[in-house]
């Protein structure tokens, strides 16, 4: 195994003494402590301004259709390390060529540790971490998050997969149904 | 250099009663019969055959004799002919004059092949879109029923074959000597697994021989005039003559019987040339899926092992000629619209490949495609194409060869396509 | 005997077999789909593409199932030119397929997604519009097609000509278009058409009772035994939430070789069932109370050791079900004829449909077991037909019922009635269980280990593949304890493998059979008892 | 108008084919291989195979529906759609594409009216168009199979003559 | 002995002083969080009341109305004691401590052994605490806090030996008065201001050192704050404590710090004087010595903002190795400065 030898500063006697240096750091916090400048925010009066790339609360999202992007593949109940989200798929009706989506989709918001994995699984683009961060309740069952609740967290996102839409007819099938 | 036809098999087709019994008969038909019949054992057939070294003429260029070889010695089991007429190459239509205009030489041939191999049934396949040579056929064989050539003890010799039509129902891949098999049994026409091979296993699990209509037809006049004789004609290679169905733009296209190693420039000047006075810009020698060929590439002797070094296939020899103002790239997607139509849809490389190429044509040929494109074509082909090891039968490969020939070939057509976004010729 | 070299391993064969068996043999897995062991040769699939070294071929490449193996031959699964044919032919299945494994049941047991996890592109090359075919066809009540999902390998198709019998289904159309159907106004009636489901390789046969319920990979797949019949073909129990999810057939060359019954793959409802039992109930004051399981046993010990005391054991019925398990049957035959001395001992018979394969008309799972370790009326002894007749006579005065209820027959139900004492162990509250003075709650054949015996003698495993519910105990347990309180100074009898040994030395038939050879996650886990009458 | 005995009512085979069907039947060893030519009897005679005949051909063979409906699907010849009266077959593969045939089918189906690629039928009944994959008349490029009679050397111009030549023949 | 002087003064002087150290710890909490804030360029608590004075209060308030968690795991007696045995001793402490000159509850002889006596037994709060918990940090936090105090007391003790060897007397109050009447190098001729450098902390330059610094480790503050070190001992040993149990420790902690800095004062700062204003009456020295003691709390947070903590074993060799040498060498000294000026 490669390693490296650190040469040791040799100290002086003052040094080795520590109370200059000691003397030196009571020197900079009170110069810190006496000067002015504060970075603190005020919240709430002043808007919290969430940095890009923020891992707030995971969310459903629809599309500019209303569509709900989840198909319920549980590939993000998978991945969660804490197991915060449980989905129990359903058959949607109709001849939607999406045959399945969330019956009921769980955020235990209590567990989530806002890791991103779940966004990231997701073969849908359909669960993104919002900029949420305030949300509470006063029961542990009120923190578990129905879909509804995600959907209405998550919004709209226009881009992205769309697994229903079908490619637009090239005008290249040539077989029509003979049955 | 001028040729002449040399008409054996089409002997006599200009004649508005050709296909009557009296005429054949008159022209010495069913002669071979009566002699391998009455003078030759079954395996003096099958040797004489085998010494003519009949090709197959439907396309793989098989030698019938040898074919008839493999039936299995020990055998309980009833052998069956079928002769092969789902003529559905494009180009090719050789086979439905000999079934239109010559039926009894046909007939002729399918009795005494049968009487070779031991068959007492043998079945014509012909293709539904061809009502015209399955009448011929069935009056051809209730006439040679009346005189006693076919059915219960032919010619008092105790000897009894009964030779049935059946009709196809439109489809290419019935061609394959399988697919036929599946076809006649009431099945889809889907090629079958080889090995078994149909002469151990075909028809209804029996051994069954398969011939082509041509390559059957040969059989009277080996028989009759003998193998020598035979041998004669043609080349070493291909030994007899062959029908070739030229089309496409020349000015006569027609069905024209050469000895084999003619030369094909020959062929297309027989035919009257390239029609309009105009330029000629590509050959298919053997059927749509035989490699195309450029105009400096016509000086070829037209047998199976000349065309095969010319890099194509003799194939059903269907010329079709291309002149000049053809698009190749359109005519590369009709050729794939055929195949990709035709494909039985069994093995997955041909059931999606040849789709896939169609659609990438499709788009090259609109001016959508891009320069990968073209490359993509290419390899989408060389990947379908399997040479036995990726598909059951060959259509896969007969798709892959005109995709594979025309890219190379035309390369520069089909970037024009892609540059200047619509076809150069302006069709 | 041919000798051929897959891999460089040599492998000598019987003649006639084909490489990708051979290579099977050797443990070389070949990708396949059309390919079955139980069906015959379809060779449209092309994916199981081998190189072949020798004989040289015309093509350096061909497919394995359908290559039958010769001397000298020498074959390379995983060289470059296998992989590469293998690779072309990955990516003409993908072109049209929908890729909607988000969607698909398949996935996590999709053949498509590991040969193109192994071989296939990254990328598509595909950007035409891709062949749009039916979806969610129903070709029974229990089976849905999806037709873009379908690579027409037809193992269904075959399946239904070769094994359940009848060609209900077909390849319709042809070319890119070509897809699976049955015929205008029929369904699949074979009532082994399920199979289907799990013999397709990709998602286009889906199990309408298992659809949408469970990614696979949540499942724990538990390897058992099928007990809705006789035939005891080898099962998955695939589970979640302590609930079974879905039945699967286990590959078991004895007994089922692939397959299974549909009723026997749905048979799981019951499990799951409102009423099961979940407390043992001990009367009191004329109404069943719950109770400590514990209690309850030494309640129900008391009540046949008090009765056999003071009127002897003559006057004892004792009814074990054929349901249970070898193990089972085994204690309580020890408990009533060893410990009791019951001679009126007998099993429930129960009788159906039966069919040539694999549907036998006896419904019960271990009827074999039962009549081998003696659970039948010694001669002149009450059985269970002269049971209502006999209680009338007040020859019979108490009984014990083990996984067993008389619900089918109104006169014994009613001889209840006229009974001192009725024991009964079951894992839900029968009409024969609401007149007992003591119900143990028994568990069904999900929730406990044991072995049954089928029709043919092959002894195979259950596992427990969920939890019990409440308070229930494997029967084994319950009936370990009977014995441990009728004989306090022997060892406790509760392990399944335990009570199956102490079998063994006792039911001759039984002699020979290792507890821990049964036990398989796949392959072969039954074990021919010796003395197995055919 | 057709006569009833043109329709297809359910009972298989229609007594008026019995003996046909009998005779294809006897031609080969096992009942199922007389499937095609039978179907292409039953189209020839309702101009479609009737839904309601697979049932009956499948029993009278001794196979099932599901194979029978393999089979018609797989054939291009057989239609489960109603055709016209009379049926165009127009050749569209390479020899006769080259000599026109597409102007051919363009004329053509201004012509009728109707288009080929799907399938439609005159609303009078009387004709359907189709394309088809090599009819093997090359010489006669571009061609036409209708009702079986063969029109070779086709143009745009020459059409309507076909045309009235078949509206002739059915009369 | 009378009810006036024996009982209802000494009454009204220990609500006195008991609840003004009560409020001043509310602030010196605050004053700590406000602290370190500004030390970090924040704001820190500034909600409740004028500039967050109140948050301590509120605080206090949540504690009360937390939900106390026992866990199941403890030894429920001694859990429950230990926040009780941390504070008392504390709080007992400031019973000799002087306030003013008239202001003390106790003013014993021996005040300085008291204040030692009782204020070691702080130790088993924290000591019992983490025993108690059965929790492995939390011993490990007692463990080392037992340790850390025996090891510290005895440098503590041997620093203030030179001020009492000065003083000769162990009586707080007449230490204090002693560092103002000129005995030391100067006499008594110069008063006011220059009084203040009759300090002891100039007499006694090296005890003093030696005493804060000890100190900082008798009170478990950074940067000797290893019993609770939440890196490695997540809160040591009250990791298992909550709501008002976890106050009380707290609460114990910062009087500690405020007994600790009253105990230097006294001894080194010249307790309630300052320059001669100590004459205006007993409140003023009330507030002079209130403001040396804030002056003492602020360095005391000072320096937890600033250092980082040391590791156990250079606690221990600082202990051992430097300072009860260097206390020893102090007593030497002023034994032989005394002698020299026979003082």
């Amino acid at each position: 195994m490669a390693y490296k030898t650190v040469e040791r500063p040799v100290l002086t006697t003052a040094e080795k003494l520590y109370l200059p240096a000691v003397m030196k750091g009571l020197g900079l916090t009170l110069k810190y402590f006496l000067k002015r400048k504060k970075f603190t925010r005020q919240y709430p009066e002043e808007p919290t301004v969430v940095p890009e790339g923020y891992r707030g609360l995971p969310s459903l999202v629809k599309d500019d259709e209303g569509r709900v992007k989840c198909v319920a593949c549980s590939m993000c109940e998978w991945v969660c390390p804490p197991e915060a989200i449980r989905v129990i798929p359903g058959e949607l009706p109709g001849d939607d060529p999406v045959e399945k989506g969330p019956k009921e989709f769980e955020l235990d918001t209590l567990r989530c540790i806002f890791c991103g994995l779940c966004e990231e699984a997701c073969p849908e683009e359909a669960i993104f971490l919002s900029e949420t961060f305030e949300y509470c309740g006063r029961s542990r069952e009120e923190m578990i998050f129905g879909k509804e609740k995600l959907l209405e967290i998550g919004g709209v996102r226009a881009e992205g997969v769309k697994k229903w839409k079908k490619e637009a007819d090239a005008g290249f099938s040539r077989k029509g149904p003979r049955r | 250099m001028s040729i002449t036809e040399r008409r054996i098999l089409l002997h006599g087709i200009d004649r508005e009663d050709s296909a009557a019994i009296d005429t054949y008969l008159a022209d010495g038909g069913y002669r071979a019969l009566e002699k391998a019949l009455k003078e030759m054992q079954p395996s003096e057939v099958v040797a004489e055959v085998a010494k003519a070294r009949i090709r197959g003429r439907g396309g793989a260029g098989f030698e019938a004799g040898r074919k008839w070889g493999f039936l299995p010695k020990q055998n309980e089991k009833p052998v069956y002919l079928t002769c092969n007429g789902d003529e559905s190459e494009p180009g090719t239509f050789k086979d439905r004059h000999i079934m239109e205009r010559r039926p009894h030489l046909l007939l002729e041939g399918c009795l005494i092949t049968c009487y070779a191999i031991g068959a007492r049934t043998g079945y014509i396949y012909v293709r539904g879109e061809f009502p015209h040579a399955q009448a011929a056929l069935e009056k051809a064989i209730e006439e040679a029923r009346e005189r006693g050539y076919l059915g219960g003890d032919i010619l008092g010799t105790g000897v009894s074959i009964d030779l049935f039509v059946h009709t196809g129902a439109g489809a290419y891949v019935c061609g394959e000597e399988t697919g036929m098999l599946s076809s006649i049994e009431g099945n889809r026409g889907n090629p079958r697994l080889k090995p078994p091979f149909p002469a151990v296993e075909g028809l209804f699990r029996c051994p069954t021989i398969v011939n082509n209509v041509e390559t059957l037809s040969n059989v009277p006049f080996v028989i009759r005039e003998g193998a020598e004789e035979f041998l004669k004609l043609g080349t070493e290679d291909t030994p007899g003559t062959r029908i070739f169905c030229v089309s496409g733009h020349v000015e006569r296209p027609g069905a024209y019987e050469f000895e084999c190693g003619v030369n094909l420039k020959d062929v297309i000047e027989y035919a009257g040339g390239v029609w309009k006075g105009r330029k000629l810009k590509a050959v298919i020698p053997g059927g749509l899926s035989a490699h195309v060929l450029l105009p400096d590439e016509i000086d070829v002797a037209c047998d199976f092992g000349s065309l095969a070094r010319a890099g194509t296939i003799m194939g059903s020899c269907g010329v079709m000629v291309l002149d000049e103002t053809v698009c190749m790239v359109r005519a590369l997607q009709n050729a794939l619209e055929f195949f990709s139509h035709e494909s039985c849809g069994q093995c997955t490389p041909c059931r999606e490949g040849t789709d896939w190429a169609r659609k990438v044509v499709t788009r090259i040929e609109a001016g959508k495609g891009t320069e990968a494109d073209v490359d993509k074509l290419y390899e989408i082909a060389d990947n379908y194409e399997g040479m036995g090891g990726k598909t059951i039968c060959a259509l896969a490969d007969a798709a892959a060869w005109p995709v594979k020939s025309y890219v190379t070939k035309f390369r520069e057509e089909f970037l024009m396509h892609v540059r200047q976004g619509r076809c150069p010729l302006g069709g | 005997m041919p000798t051929l070299t897959i891999d460089g391993r040599e492998i000598t064969v019987e003649p006639g077999t084909t490489v990708i068996r051979a290579a099977e043999m050797l443990g070389i897995h070949i990708p396949r789909y059309c390919w079955h062991p139980g069906l015959s040769i379809a060779g449209n699939c092309r994916i199981c593409q081998v190189e072949v070294v020798k004989p040289k071929l015309r093509f350096p490449c061909t497919v394995s199932c359908n290559l039958v193996a010769s001397d000298g031959m020498e074959i390379l699964t995983d060289s470059e030119a296998a992989r590469k044919a293998r690779a072309d032919v990955m990516e003409f299945l993908l072109l049209n397929h929908p890729l909607d494994c988000p969607i698909c049941d398949q996935a996590g047991e999709c053949l498509l997604q590991e040969y193109s996890y192994a071989v296939g592109r990254d990328k598509s090359r595909f950007d035409e519009e891709k062949v749009h075919k039916s979806k969610r066809v129903r070709f029974s009540e229990e089976i849905v097609y999806d037709g873009e999902r379908c690579i027409l390998c037809t193992r269904c198709v075959r399946f239904m000509k070769e094994v359940a019998g009848e060609e209900q289904l077909a390849v319709v159309e042809r070319g890119d278009h070509a897809e699976i159907a049955v015929a205008y106004g029929r369904e699949l009636t074979s009532p082994y058409s399920m199979n289907i489901v799990d013999l397709c390789p990709v998602g286009a046969l889906t199990s309408a009772d298992f659809r949408f319920k469970s990614r696979v990979w949540f499942l724990t797949n538990v390897p058992s035994t099928c007990t809705s019949c006789a035939r005891g073909c080898s099962i998955t129990v695939g589970a979640r939430w302590e609930k079974i999810q879905r039945l699967t057939p286990r590959e078991n060359p004895d007994v089922n070789r692939w397959w299974m019954c549909d009723h026997g793959r749905l048979n799981w409802k019951y499990v799951h069932a409102p009423d099961r039992l979940g407390k043992a109930l001990v009367k009191d004051a004329g109404r069943l109370a719950p109770a400590d399981t514990d209690e309850a046993v030494r309640r129900a010990h008391q009540l046949v050791n008090r009765f056999v005391t003071k009127r002897g054991a003559d006057g004892l019925f004792g009814l074990v079900s054929a349901r249970l398990t070898n193990e089972e049957i085994f204690l309580a035959r020890e408990y009533l004829a060893g410990v009791a001395g019951v001679k009126n001992l007998d099993v429930r018979p129960r009788t159906g449909e039966g069919d040539d394969f694999l549907i036998t008309a006896d419904k019960n799972p271990n009827s074999l077991g039962a009549s081998l370790i003696g659970i039948a009326p010694e001669e002149g002894a009450v059985g269970l037909e002269g049971f209502a007749e006999a209680v009338k006579a007040g020859r019979i005065r108490g009984a014990v019922f083990f996984g067993e209820d008389v619900d089918h027959d109104p006169e014994a139900l009613a001889a209840l009635d006229s009974l001192e004492f009725l024991v009964v162990m079951d894992y839900h509250l029968t009409e024969t269980a609401r007149k007992a003075d003591v119900v143990l709650p028994g568990v069904t054949w999900a929730e406990k280990e044991g072995t049954i015996t089928n029709v043919d003698g092959w002894v195979s495993r259950l596992n427990r593949a969920i939890r019990p519910p409440g308070e229930a105990r494997p029967d084994l347990s319950l009936l370990g304890g009977l014995l441990a309180a009728a004989r306090p100074e022997e060892e406790g009898l509760d392990r399944p493998e335990a009570v199956f040994e102490a079998l063994g030395k006792a039911v001759p038939a039984f002699a020979g059979i290792r507890y821990a050879d049964l036990y398989s996650r796949s392959g072969r886990v039954a074990v021919k008892a010796a003395a197995a009458a055919d | 108008m057709e006569t009833k005995m043109g329709e297809a009512n359910g009972a298989f085979p229609p007594e008026h084919l019995r003996e046909r069907f009998d005779a294809i039947v006897a031609r080969y060893p096992r009942r199922t291989a007389a499937l095609i030519p039978i179907l292409m009897a039953i189209q020839e005679e309702y101009r479609h195979i009737p839904r309601e005949h697979i049932e009956g051909l499948a029993e009278y063979l001794g196979c099932t529906p599901a194979h029978v409906l393999g089979v018609i699907t797989f054939y291009t010849m057989l239609s489960q759609r109603k055709r016209g009266r009379h049926h165009l077959y127009v050749c569209k593969t390479l020899s006769c594409h080259l000599r026109g045939a597409g102007e051919v089918l363009r004329a053509l189906e201004e012509k009728l009216g109707i288009r080929a690629d799907r399938g439609e039928v005159t609303p009078d009944g009387e004709f359907s168009l189709e394309t088809a994959e090599c009819l093997g008349l090359c010489e006669q490029a571009p061609c036409i199979l209708a009702d079986g009679i063969r029109f070779g050397d086709v143009t745009p111009e020459t059409v309507g003559r076909i045309i009235d030549e078949l509206k002739s023949r059915g009369a | 002995m009378t009810f006036w002087t024996d009982v209802f003064w000494p009454a009204i002087k220990i609500l006195i002083i008991l609840n003004a150290v009560l409020i001043l710890v509310a602030l010196l909490v605050w004053a700590e969080r406000r602290i370190s804030a500004f030390i970090q360029d924040r704001l820190g608590p500034n909600r409740v009341g004028p500039a967050g004075l109140l948050q301590s209060f509120a605080d206090l308030l949540k504690f009360i109305f937390k939900e106390d968690v026992t866990p199941g795991h403890v030894n429920k007696p001694y859990f429950v004691l230990a926040p009780a045995l941390a504070v008392m001793p504390a709080m007992i402490a400031l019973a000799v401590v002087p306030f003013a000159s008239t202001l003390i509850i106790a003013d014993v002889d021996i005040g300085i052994l008291f204040v030692f006596a009782i204020s070691s037994l702080g130790v088993y709060g924290i000591t019992i605490g983490g025993w108690a918990s059965n929790n492995k940090y939390s011993l490990l936090g007692g463990i080392r806090s037992s340790a850390q105090m025996i090891s510290y007391e005895i440098c503590l003790g041997l620093a203030v030996i030179g001020v009492f060897m000065l003083s000769r007397t162990l009586r707080l109050q007449t230490v204090v008065e002693m560092q103002g009447d000129g005995i030391w190098l100067f006499g008594n001729h110069y008063g006011g201001f220059a009084k203040i450098l009759d300090w002891n902390v100039f007499k006694q330059p090296l005890g003093f050192l030696i005493f804060m610094i000890a100190g900082f480790a008798e009170t478990n503050r950074l940067p000797f704050d290893l019993p609770e070190a939440e890196q490695e001992l997540v809160a040591g040993y009250h990791t298992e404590y909550s709501s008002m149990k976890f106050a009380l420790f707290f609460l114990g902690e910062y009087a500690a710090m405020f007994v600790m800095s009253a105990v230097a004062v006294t001894l080194f700062l010249g307790g309630w004087t300052l320059f001669g204003l100590e004459e205006l009456g007993w409140f003023v020295q009330l507030l002079i010595f209130l403001g040396k003691v804030l002056a003492l709390l602020f360095f005391f947070i000072w320096v937890r903002w600033t250092l980082p903590r040391f590791r156990y074993d250079q606690l221990m060799r600082l202990g051992w190795q430097v300072f009860l040498p260097l206390g020893l060498l102090n007593i030497v000294l002023t034994g032989v400065l005394k002698l020299i000026f026979k003082v």
